[in-house]
């Protein structure tokens, strides 16, 4: 009988693989290898500080106050005659720690609420939803600045402070998706097979959601470091004398009259890295997730 | 037949970037004469949509190739600028999806009378009149009542009413319907269907009505142009195409679609699958699919065989057995 | 269109009783001891006894809630452990300067950014378009307290055309003082209202009932705005109260760096400080603005949606 | 002997509610107290427009949407009291085909691995290997070569989609299958494909179709019985023979003549009904059909028919449904 059908199969102009896609976004477009290379050098700068600052960031030189730019200090000094370019070194630390720790913490506790209440309903996703949706009417710098205002600022505050900043977002998005797959017949389709509930969600549900949330993941890297300067600068992030960038321009605030390069020096750090961040989260979200672009 | 009011010659239409161009629509020709109903039927990927868009001007793809005239003129030659005036006065279009057709922050009254604002209607209560008169004609219970409703509170039937009420407001020469029942329900498209033949006969318009459905053709129409993967594979009035079709293709379809008269039988099926438009670029796109294909399906496209003084047919072998001469060219 | 309102406000008491319990649990329970939390490590236990029997931190839990509720809902947040001052009467003479930042700048990020967003979704793939993503692209990447800093560096210390800090006296000061940080904020909200009119615009465009616009003789412009931006304004609302909200929350630092009074610079002063009932204040008083403009924007939505109005 | 399938009194109401409280707001009878069996082997054809209940009540009888009321019978044993374990296994024996071949195939798994997720299951083929052989056993029995098991669903054109999806189906050896407008969403030409696979997979192993459509014409070659559905009820249900030669609803009688068939002489006498469905959140009283039927009485608004036979094995809920319809007077 299957002899008389022949449905020659036609294979979809060859689908390429989500790896081939991402090599085509990053290389075909300028901006994203600038981005690239941006992000890499800005591991390495975190990752070697000690090797590559001139000075300690926390040596403070009276003779040395407030220096404009020259060989020994190309970015000049500061009110306490810190060198500067070693503070903006030392400073990427903490955005790049902060930068990848609260979206990865966040991505893993809002995917895990977002289809637990996406996939069960009832009772449960009418809290959590509740929730997110209450946490979600405040901006994440507002919401951070909030709980930061309770817990003090500090290392393991900030990650706290960006991670509950983060969750509803995750959580959100990772409901949305799993409401919407959770419509697609193929749901059903595997309970009409007898597939167990936590196998559904593990084989048919997670592998489906996963690229938004990778995304999500990826852009927020970029609001992760900007969000840590922002509460570095008011003062309930990262600490002095501890360098950050944020608390670098706090400080040269303060020292307006003295010196403008350390807030020009750290701001426009900050800039280059929140646009390398975001170019690079546009450039997975065009491969990962197709539709969601434009 | 008359003077043609509609003629496509040999239009071809691209997609894509310029250099690697993918053809939707290959060499397609056919004409529509005054007041005449014609039906496009084809499958998924046949172009039919594409054809009827680009008579419009309203795709995104080029129309590489060919000449669309409308009462003579090439439509193809007028400046962009000038399509606005053609569009809804001579030429209307009615589509697939009710439901996301209409603005959905207008109201339904809005939306009718500002076809009829764009196309010189320029007094107000003569407009309102005149909106009203087109509800009452496609069959809205109390028109003048339900001016100010939106879109959402209308069912999909009643969004197509309004469609249609849009659509011949200004009353064109030409109406194209493009799948304008599928999205609905059986009931409700009997509904729609006796209501283009109404609205066609109290205003005389022409019909172009493409839909996937032999049926609904049938019911609608004079004469069909079969489409398939592109091409213009079968052409003849309906009456000849239901009881001698000469193309492998038309002959399958006819077979396939369980209907009363061969109830009895097993269904008959053509085997593979349809071509992705734009797939095939040499041969005729139907052999892989024929029981008749000989090898030089593969290498030539045939070109159109009459078959009768309203038929003709794009086959190498039926032509041959039948003994059909070529069409004349399609100028 | 009376009955979603309706259930929108009442929507809105629950919603506001969440916020005021979270807030409690965050400044009352989660941090272990709130007196702690307060003075620090190294007050005196006599010292912390003091704040507690102040707070009303001996009573039962229950009873703190329900006080704390009360006193939030009438406004009264007792007095500054700093200066002894009124909470309600600093927070109302900050107040205004915040709110005249928050709408001055989402005044200017509209006049901005919409028009330079219509102009890039019209002309979309080139040139306007590619203007429109690289000052998104900036506006998403700059720090407001960056760009403020760098601001007043260039307009008010070397050109001195702007004053450098304070909220100003009268009308006129008060907008001259106003004008920087505004602009400063603008700029962000100008690019992402920008890009996100420029995405719905062509969202719309899009859509199968513009089809139906052309199909009916309508031409270009009366289809991009009768029929475009028109539908495009659903999701710039909600975006218009996306920018209210981070404008307001700019704003904090914003009034930092030009060192004008407003709530945020309150607040942040009495988190430096450590002023338990300032911060508490501030706290719920920026909670209820943020419910406040979510329920406007509700509101607004039914002005512009009649799928809400009428049914 | 009982039936393979027996529904008795099988309603279904989704309830609407949102908000901080979650009070019910909107209530929608999507299935209304429908009865009726399905013989082994046989395949019934359930039809009706969008919004009768159609595609409810088959989910209620594979229990993928539990019942407000009412019971189902499977060889005699209540599913609707079943465990949720004792149910896993009772999937072995009942099947569902969907309408839509895009989303019907988990998109990240290869068919192979997806007409195999039944198979390890139930512990069908026990190992990888026997597992892949069995999945190209199913594959040949489609008509795809077993070649294409490791590759991805969106490789494939609908058609060859739906074939994977009755694959899996056929998978665990069912007595019953569901086959949710199987057809619906492929071209003409690949319909006739579909339809005769499934009849010869049925022929081959003798299960039950229940067959789902939105039309008449296309259960014509497929049916042994047809249902008809109309906002949650059947109207009319008899062998195939009766429904189309001699309907005795109305509704019947306009559904048969609404749809349109390529023949030369049907375009003359046609039944177009008035207006449309009513929300089925809002069911008129009596008979739902009166608001559009074309010979309704003022009976008709106030009672509503029973399902009652009008010849043998064809029964139909219509005050006038009988040859000789019994004074209205009697009636009451």
């Amino acid at each position: 009988m299957s002899a008389s059908i022949n449905p020659a199969l036609q294979p979809l102009a060859s689908q390429p693989s989500v790896f081939a896609t991402l090599r085509r976004v990053i290389f075909d477009r300028p901006a994203t290898i600038f981005a690239l290379v941006v992000v890499i050098l800005f591991v390495l700068v975190a990752a070697l500080a000690p090797l590559i600052a001139p000075y300690d960031p926390l040596a403070q030189s009276i003779l040395d106050v407030n220096k404009p730019p020259s060989a020994a200090h190309p970015v000049g000094t500061d009110q306490f005659g810190r060198d500067v370019l070693s503070r903006l070194v030392y400073g990427s630390r903490n955005s790049l720690i902060l930068g990848f720790v609260s979206p990865v913490l966040a991505a893993i506790l809002g995917t895990f609420l977002g289809v637990v209440a996406g996939y069960f309903g009832g009772f449960v996703d009418r809290i959590v939803s509740r929730i997110i949706d209450l946490l979600l009417a405040f901006p994440e710098l507002l919401l951070a600045i909030l709980i930061a205002a309770v817990l003090g600022g500090g290392f393991w505050n900030v990650v706290a402070v960006l991670t509950v900043a983060f969750t509803p977002g995750f959580a959100r998005v990772a409901r949305a998706s799993t409401l919407a797959v959770k419509q697609e017949p193929y749901i059903e389709a595997a309970v009409a097979v007898g597939l167990r509930t936590p196998m559904i969600i593990l084989r048919h549900v997670v592998p489906n959601i996963a690229a938004p949330i990778v995304v999500l993941t990826t852009l927020w890297i970029a609001s992760a470091i900007r969000l840590e300067a922002s509460l570095s600068f008011l003062g309930i992030g990262t600490q002095p004398p501890n360098p950050s960038w944020g608390n670098i321009i706090r400080d040269g605030l303060n020292n307006l009259f003295g010196s403008p390069w350390p807030i020009i020096g750290a701001g426009a750090l900050i800039t280059l890295v929140v646009l390398a961040f975001n170019l690079l989260g546009d450039a997975v979200r065009d491969a990962l997730d197709p539709e969601a672009s434009r | 037949m008359t003077q043609d009011l509609l003629r496509l010659s040999d239009v071809t239409v691209e997609f894509g970037p310029p250099k690697r161009p993918v053809r939707v629509v290959e060499g397609v020709s056919f004409s529509v004469g005054k007041g005449e109903s014609v039906g496009l039927v084809g499958e998924s990927g046949s172009g039919k949509s594409v054809t009827s868009l680009a008579i419009m001007r309203l795709i995104g793809g080029r129309v590489a190739k060919g000449r669309i005239e409308f009462e003579g003129r090439n439509l193809l030659d007028l400046p962009a600028s000038a399509m606005p005036a053609i569009r809804g006065r001579d030429i209307a279009m009615i589509f697939q999806e009710p439901m996301s057709s209409l603005n959905p922050l207008m109201t339904v009254g809005d939306q009718v009378a500002e076809a009829l604002l764009l196309h010189g209607w320029h007094d107000r209560t003569a407009r309102r009149k005149r909106t009203v008169e087109m509800l009452d004609l496609v069959g809205i219970p109390n028109a003048e009542g339900r001016l100010g409703a939106y879109p959402h509170q209308f069912s999909g039937g009643m969004r197509q009413r309004v469609m249609i009420a849009m659509a011949v407001a200004c009353e064109p020469k030409l109406l194209i319907a493009d799948e304008p029942t599928t999205a609905l329900d059986v009931t409700i498209q009997a509904q729609v269907l006796d209501l283009m033949k109404k609205v066609r006969r109290e205003l005389g318009m022409a019909i172009l009505l493409i839909s996937h459905d032999l049926g609904v053709i049938a019911d609608v129409c004079e004469r069909v142009v079969v489409m398939y993967a592109g091409r213009v594979v079968e052409e003849a009035d309906i009456r000849t195409i239901l009881t001698r079709p000469q193309h492998p293709y038309t002959q399958g379809l006819l077979r396939s679609v369980p209907r009363r008269s061969h109830e009895a039988e097993r269904l008959y099926q053509i085997p593979g699958s349809v071509p992705p438009a734009g797939s095939i670029r040499q041969g005729c796109p139907f052999r892989d699919r024929c029981e008749l294909a000989v090898p030089r399906c593969a290498e030539e496209m045939p070109p159109m065989f009459r078959f009768g003084p309203s038929q003709s047919a794009a086959c190498w072998v039926t032509a041959a057995a039948k003994g059909a001469s070529q069409a004349g060219a399609a100028a | 269109m009376t009955r979603y309102i309706v259930v929108r406000l009442l929507d809105a008491i629950p919603t506001v009783l969440l916020v005021l319990t979270l807030v409690f649990v965050a400044m009352r329970i989660l941090p272990g001891d709130p007196a702690v939390a307060a003075l620090g490590d190294f007050a005196t236990p006599e010292q912390r006894e003091a704040f507690r029997e102040q707070m009303g931190l001996n009573a039962p839990l229950w009873q703190q809630y329900l006080t704390f509720v009360a006193s939030s809902l009438t406004l009264d947040f007792g007095e500054s452990m700093m200066n002894g001052r009124d909470v309600l009467g600093l927070i109302s003479y900050n107040l205004p300067y915040t709110i005249e930042l928050t709408i001055a700048s989402v005044l200017l990020g509209v006049l901005i950014g919409v028009p330079f967003g219509v102009w890039a979704a019209t002309n979309a793939n080139s040139a306007p378009d590619s203007a429109m993503r690289g000052f998104s692209l900036i506006g998403y990447a700059v720090p407001d307290f960056y760009l403020g800093a760098l601001l007043l560096i260039v307009f008010s210390l070397n050109l001195g055309w702007f004053p450098i800090n304070g909220g100003g006296e009268g009308i006129l000061d008060r907008m001259h003082h106003v004008f920087l940080p505004a602009l400063t904020l603008a700029f962000i909200k100008a690019a992402f209202l920008g890009r996100l009119t420029r995405t719905a615009l062509l969202e719309v465009l899009g859509r199968d009932y513009i089809r139906t616009a052309r199909a009916k003789g309508a031409r270009e412009p009366r289809v991009i705005y009768r029929h475009g931006l028109r539908n495009a304004l659903l999701p710039l609302t909600t975006g218009l109260g996306l920018t209210t909200l981070t404008a307001l929350s700019g704003s904090v630092a914003i009034e930092l760096v030009f060192n004008r009074p407003g709530l945020g610079k309150l607040l942040i002063s009495a988190i430096a400080e450590r002023d338990y009932a300032v911060i508490q204040g501030g706290i719920v008083v920026f909670a209820l603005f943020v419910v406040a403009i979510n329920l406007t924007m509700d509101l607004v939505y039914v002005l512009v949606d009649p799928r809400i109005r009428v049914s | 002997m009982t039936p393979l399938i027996r529904a008795e009194n099988l309603g279904k109401t989704f309830g609407a509610s949102g908000g901080w409280f979650g009070g019910a707001s909107d209530q929608v009878r999507a299935v209304d107290g429908v009865t009726f069996d399905v013989e082994a082997g046989e395949t019934l054809a359930l039809v009706g427009e969008s919004g009768c209940g159609k595609s409810t009540l088959g989910r209620l009888l594979l229990r993928l949407i539990d019942p407000t009321d009412g019971t189902v019978r499977f060889e005699g044993q209540d599913v609707t009291r079943l465990s949720s374990a004792e149910m896993r296994l009772m999937r072995q024996r009942m099947q569902i085909i969907f309408q839509d071949p895009f989303g019907s195939l988990s998109p990240r798994r290869t068919i192979g691995q997806i007409i195999g997720e039944p198979l390890e299951i139930f512990g069908l083929a026990r190992g990888r290997q026997a597992r892949r052989d069995r999945v190209a056993q199913l594959l040949d029995q489609v008509g795809l070569p077993p070649a294409y098991m490791d590759r991805l669903p969106r490789q494939f054109s609908g058609g060859q989609r739906q074939r994977v999806g009755i694959a899996r189906a056929i998978a665990v050896n069912p007595a019953f299958i569901v086959a949710d407008e199987p057809v619906s969403a492929l071209d003409v030409s690949i319909q006739a494909q579909i339809i005769n696979l499934m009849q010869d997979l049925q022929r081959d192993a003798g299960f039950s179709y229940l067959f789902i459509a939105h039309d008449l014409a296309v259960v014509r070659h497929i049916a042994d019985r047809v249902a008809v559905m109309y906002l949650g009820r059947i109207v009319e249900v008899g062998p195939k023979r009766l429904i189309y030669d001699a309907p005795q609803h109305p509704y019947t009688q306009a559904l048969l003549s609404a749809a349109p068939e390529p023949e030369v002489d049907t375009i003359s006498r046609r039944i177009i009904l008035r207006g449309d469905v009513p929300s089925p959140s809002n069911i008129p009283p009596g008979c739902s059909f009166h608001t559009r039927c074309p010979i309704a009485q003022e009976i008709c608004r106030q009672d509503r028919p029973p399902l009652a036979q009008v010849a043998p094995g064809q029964l139909a809920a219509c005050h006038f449904a009988r040859p000789n319809p019994i004074p209205v007077a009697d009636a009451a």
